[in-house]
C-alpha cells in the first residue's frame, strides 16, 4: 500500500487537521469529528446536516458551506459515522427552523441516522426531518432489499435544497425538494482499478489488467458485473444505457450531466467521457444544459467513473444556478 | 447450574473481543469479497472500546454491563454493525428484568430480546444473508436445550453450533440486506461476514460459560 | 494500461470536445488546439497566454477565465505545444495591450514559445512578452544547464497576474510582476507510483511497492532519488526542508501553502499532508495565510504530491483574493 | 559522384521516418529511463508528417524540400525535439544556395548549418548529453573525409560511424540539457534518445546516397 499518512488508524483524524488548518471558513469538532460552518447555526435557517464514511473527498466536507451544507459528519474510511455524531452536529446547525438530515441510502448510514434522530428527540425540542438519497440504477429498488445506493445525486440534491435554505424555505418544504431532485436523479458507475482501504492495506478486490468493473459502489464494493475492459464509447453506453432505461429524461426540462471521477481517473479521460456520454444524450433526445465534471463523489484511490443525470425544472435550475461557496462547488460569491 | 452474573457477562465479552482481535483479518476478507472490508477493523474497534469500558467504569450490575456495552458500540463502531450489535445488546439490559445473576431462561430471553433488536433495527429476516442468519437458530437452539432441560454450559454448546451452521448456510445464499445485497447474484457463493462474527459471539457465550463451571 | 479513452492517438483531441461541450464559458479551436475565453480577446486588457503538454489537467484549460489566463495552447500528452498554435492564440487574445506568454520552463515550451514569438513578430505588430516560471527546487539552478522546472509556482503566478491584467496594469508591468511571483515562490515535488503514458502504455518508471521518488517532475521524469517509503510525517520534512533552505519564508509577510496532488492521490491524504507541512512551517517561523489543497497540476495518474510556498506580500495579497472564476479556481464571482 | 536532388532527399526522409518508425519503442523506453517516455511517439508523429507532405505538396528542388521538412516538423512535433529537428532542416535549406542538386560539399555545408541551427536553438554544448553529441562528431567526420577526397557515400558511412560513437559515448554523461538534466547524477549510464535519433538521422543520409549508387 503507497499512501500519504503515518498511521492508518489516524488518517481520518489527521486529515481533519489539514481541513481545519486549511480553511478558516470550516470548523471541526475533532472530538466528535463534524466539519460545519463558521457562521453556523444561522439563524433562522433551516440547518442541513449530511456525512458518511470518509474516502470519498471532496464529499461530504467539500459540500459546506453558504448555498449548500451547515455541516457534515466523518466516519472512518468507508464507514458511517455514529448518531452521537450526528445528534450533536444537528445542535450545532440548528438555527431555530429544524435540521434536515441528508442521508445516503446505505444499511449503516440510514440505521445510525435514524437513532441519532431519536437521540435528538429524546434530548431537544429541535425539529429533524430526513430525506434519503438512493439514485444508483446498478442496484435493484425493492422494499425488501437495502435498496439503491446514495451516490452522485447527493451533489444536485444538497446544493439545490442548500440554495433554497437560504431563501429560507422550510424544513417540510426542503425535505419535500430533497425527495423531488433525488427522484429526477439517477447514477451509474464504473470501476478500472479497486481502491485500497487504508486499514486492509491491499486492493478490496483484485481486477486482471483486462477487465473491469460495471455498477460499482464508492465503497469498493465489486460491481453487478466483471467485462472485459473497453473503449470509453462502449463504457458510456454501458452506463447511459441503463440511466435512460430507469428514467425518462426526454421532454421540454434539460439535464444535468455530471461526469464523476471515482479518485485515480485524470480529467484528461473524465473529460473525453462527458463528450461520449453527451454524445449519447443527443441521440436519446436528452439535453444537458449544466454540467459538472470531476471527482466528487470519489472511492479513495479507484479509477473509474460514473454518470449522473438530474432532471432541471425551472425552479431547480435556478436553485443550482444559485450562488454557492464551498471547497468543492463555488460560483456567484 | 450457576446464573450468569457480571464476571460471567464480563468474561463473554473478553472472549468475543480477543476473538474478533484474532479473526479480524478474516472477517475484513470476508467482508472485502460481497462488501466494503471494514467488518473486521469496524468490530475490532467497537470490542476493543468496549473492554476498554470495563476496566474504566466497571458495572454493578448485567443491565448496567449490557447497556454501557451496547452504548460503546453505537458510539464507537458505525456502519452497519455498530447499530446492530449495539442495539442487541440496548434490548438485552431491560430484559435482564434487574438480576444480579440471569438465570439460564433469563439469559436466554436476554439473548432472544437482543436478536429481536436486531431486526427491529435492521428488518432482516431469515436467508437474506446476515447476522440473523446465524443469531436465529442459535436463540432457537437455545431454548430448545434449556426446554429439554439442559444445563445451560451444553445448552450454549448447542446454541453455538447451531450459529455456525447458520453461518455457514449464508454461503450459498443471495444477499437481500446490507451492503452485499448491491451484489445481487455476485454475493452467492460467500460467506456473510456479520453471520461470521454473530457466530463468534455466540460461541464467546459458550466459552464464558463453560469456563464457569459447575457451581 | 487501464485508462479511459478511445485510442490513445486521439485521447487530447476525444478530451478537448468534451471541455468545450461542458463548459460554455469556454471556445476550442480543435485546429490548433487553443483553449479561450469566449470574450476573447477583451479589449485593452493585455491578454494571458499560457500552456504545455497535456496530462496536467485542471492545468492548463482550467486556469482560463477572467482574473486569469485568456487562452492556452494544449500539446500532446507531455509534449509542449507548438509556435503555430502559439502564434495563433497570441492573434486570439490580443484586446490590444499586447499579449504575455507565462512559459513553464521545459526545454521545448521555451523553444517553442520563442520562435511563437518570433512568428508573431514576424506577421504582427503585437507586443509581445515571455517569462518563464521555474520554481522547482529538485533542480539545481545554473546557466549551464535547462534549469529549473516550472510546476506549482504557475498557479500563484498566473492567478495573479491575472487579476492585475483585469485592473488594466500595463505589458512590463504584468511581466515584471510574473517574474517577482516566480521569484517569491518555491515547489517540490515527490511520487508514490508513476504515472502511465497512453501512448506508451505502461508506467514510466518502475517503482517497488516499499520505494518512493522524492524530486520528481510532473512528466513522469524520475526524481532525483529513490528512497524507501516513509510516513507522511517524514515526507513532509523532505519536501519542506529543501523549500526552506533554497529561499526565506519568514518575516513580515505570510505565505501561501500550496499542497498539490499529483492525479491519483485522495484528499483526504492531502489534507493530512497539509496538516504535517503546517506544523514544519511553524516550526520554521513561516505563517501560511492563504491556502490551496487538490490536483492542480498533475502528472496524469500518478500518486503524490507536491508543496508550493509563495510569499504573498500586501500587494500580491490583495491580487491573489481578487476575483477568478476558471475551472480550478473560483471565488469572488 | 553524383550529387544529392530532390530524389536523394526525399529517400533520406522516408529511409529516417521508416528507422524512426521501426525504433520508436526503442526511443521511447530511452526517454522513460530518464526524461518523459514520450520521443519515440514525437519523432514518429513528425516523420509520418513529413513523408505525408512529401505526397501532398512534392517540392522542385532542394531548398524547397527541406524548408518544407522543418516547417511540418516544427508544426507537428512540439517537445524539444520538435524545434531542434525542425530548426536543422530549415537551417539547411538556405545552406544549399538554391542548387537543384547538392554536390558534396554542399550537401555537408547544408548539414553543418542545420547541425549549427540545433546549437543555436538549444544552446548545447558537446558533452552535454544530447542530440548534438551525436551530430558534431558527424558532420566532422564527414568534412574530413571529403577533405580526404573520399566519395559522398563512403564519407556518410564514415559520418554516420561517427554519430554512432558520439551516441554511445552519451551514456556515462551526466545531461546538462533538455529534460534529462533534472536528473543529476542518475542521467548517468542511460543513452541518450535524442542523440540516438540522431544517429538514425545520419545513418539514413548514408543508405539515402548508397541506395543511388555511382552516376
Ligand atoms: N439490515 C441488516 N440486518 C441485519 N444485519 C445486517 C443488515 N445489514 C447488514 N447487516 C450485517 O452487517 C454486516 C456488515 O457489517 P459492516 O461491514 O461492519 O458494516 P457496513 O456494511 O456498513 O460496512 C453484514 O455482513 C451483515 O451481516
Ligand atoms: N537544449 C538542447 N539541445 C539539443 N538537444 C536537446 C536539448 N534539449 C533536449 N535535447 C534533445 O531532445 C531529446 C528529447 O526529445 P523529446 O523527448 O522529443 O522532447 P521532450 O524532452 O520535450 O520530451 C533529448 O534526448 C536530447 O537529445
Ligand atoms: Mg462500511
Ligand atoms: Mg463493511
Ligand atoms: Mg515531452
Ligand atoms: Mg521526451
Amino acid at each position: 500500500m503507497k499512501k500519504l499518512l503515518n498511521d492508518p488508524a489516524n488518517l481520518v483524524a489527521e486529515s481533519l487537521r489539514g481541513v481545519e488548518r486549511a480553511h478558516p471558513e470550516l470548523r471541526v469538532d475533532h472530538d466528535q469529528r463534524i466539519i460545519y460552518r463558521a457562521d453556523a447555526p444561522v439563524t433562522g435557517k433551516v440547518g442541513l446536516l449530511s456525512g458518511g464514511g470518509s474516502g470519498h473527498e471532496p464529499a461530504h466536507a467539500g459540500f459546506i458551506g453558504p448555498g449548500m451544507l451547515d455541516a457534515v459528519c466523518a466516519g472512518e474510511v468507508f464507514t458511517s459515522p455514529v448518531p452521537d455524531q450526528m445528534a450533536e452536529a444537528t445542535k450545532k446547525v440548528d438555527g431555530g427552523a429544524g435540521v434536515l438530515h441528508l442521508v445516503w441510502n446505505y444499511t449503516g448510514d440510514v440505521m445510525n441516522f435514524d437513532m441519532a434522530a431519536e437521540l435528538a428527540a429524546a434530548e431537544t425540542d429541535t425539529a429533524v426531518e430526513a430525506v434519503v438519497i438512493n439514485d444508483d440504477v446498478a442496484v435493484e429498488d425493492s422494499l425488501f432489499t437495502a435498496g439503491r445506493r446514495g451516490t452522485g445525486a447527493a451533489v444536485p440534491v444538497e446544493k439545490i435544497v442548500g440554495a433554497a435554505a437560504e431563501q429560507g424555505r422550510s424544513l417540510t418544504e426542503l425535505a419535500d425538494l430533497a425527495r423531488r431532485v433525488n427522484d429526477n436523479s439517477r447514477s451509474m458507475g464504473m470501476a478500472l482499478t479497486s481502491c485500497t482501504v487504508p486499514a486492509k492495506g491491499s486492493p478490496t478486490f483484485d481486477l486482471p489488467e483486462n477487465e473491469m468493473e460495471i455498477g460499482i459502489g464508492i465503497h469498493g464494493e465489486p460491481g453487478r458485473r466483471r467485462v472485459p475492459i473497453a473503449t470509453a464509447r462502449e463504457i458510456a453506453e454501458m452506463l447511459v444505457e441503463p440511466l435512460l432505461a430507469d428514467r425518462d429524461f426526454t421532454g421540454g426540462d434539460g439535464v444535468l450531466l455530471f461526469v464523476n471521477g471515482m479518485g485515480a481517473t485524470p480529467m484528461l479521460e473524465l473529460h473525453l467521457m462527458y463528450a461520449e456520454v453527451a454524445a449519447l444524450l443527443d441521440k436519446a433526445g436528452v439535453v444537458p444544459v449544466r454540467s459538472l465534471v470531476g471527482p466528487y463523489v470519489t472511492s479513495l484511490d479507484m479509477a473509474g467513473c460514473s454518470v449522473t443525470l438530474a432532471r432541471l425544472d425551472d425552479d431547480l435550475l435556478r436553485l443550482w444556478d444559485a450562488p454557492v461557496a464551498t471547497l468543492a462547488l463555488r460560483w456567484g460569491m | 447450574m450457576a446464573a450468569v452474573d457480571v464476571d460471567g457477562l464480563e468474561r463473554w465479552l473478553r472472549l468475543f473481543a480477543s476473538s474478533v482481535a484474532e479473526q479480524q483479518d478474516t472477517l475484513t476478507a470476508l467482508d472485502a469479497a460481497i462488501g466494503d472490508a471494514d467488518h473486521g477493523a469496524n468490530m475490532n474497534r467497537g470490542m476493543t472500546a468496549v473492554v476498554d469500558a470495563l476496566a474504566a467504569t466497571p458495572a454493578d450490575d448485567p443491565a448496567a454491563l449490557l447497556k454501557q456495552t451496547g452504548m460503546v458500540l453505537v458510539r464507537s463502531v458505525g456502519g452497519a454493525s455498530g447499530p446492530l450489535y449495539g442495539t442487541f445488546f440496548l434490548r438485552m439490559a431491560p430484559a435482564t428484568g434487574g438480576a444480579s445473576a440471569l438465570e439460564p431462561e433469563v439469559f436466554a430471553k436476554a439473548l432472544r430480546a437482543g436478536v429481536e433488536g436486531v431486526v427491529s433495527r435492521g428488518k432482516a429476516e431469515l436467508g437474506d444473508k446476515t447476522m440473523y442468519d446465524a443469531l436465529a437458530p442459535a436463540v432457537d437452539a437455545l431454548d430448545a436445550a434449556l426446554g429439554a432441560g439442559d444445563p445451560l454450559a451444553d445448552a450454549l454448546r448447542a446454541a453455538s453450533a447451531a450459529a455456525d451452521q447458520g453461518r455457514d448456510a449464508t454461503i450459498p445464499l443471495v444477499a437481500r440486506k446490507g451492503r452485499a445485497s448491491y451484489l445481487g447474484d455476485r454475493s452467492a457463493d460467500h460467506q456473510d461476514p456479520g453471520a461470521t462474527s454473530a457466530a463468534l459471539l455466540i460461541a464467546a457465550a459458550a466459552a464464558a460459560v463453560a469456563e464457569q463451571g459447575p457451581p
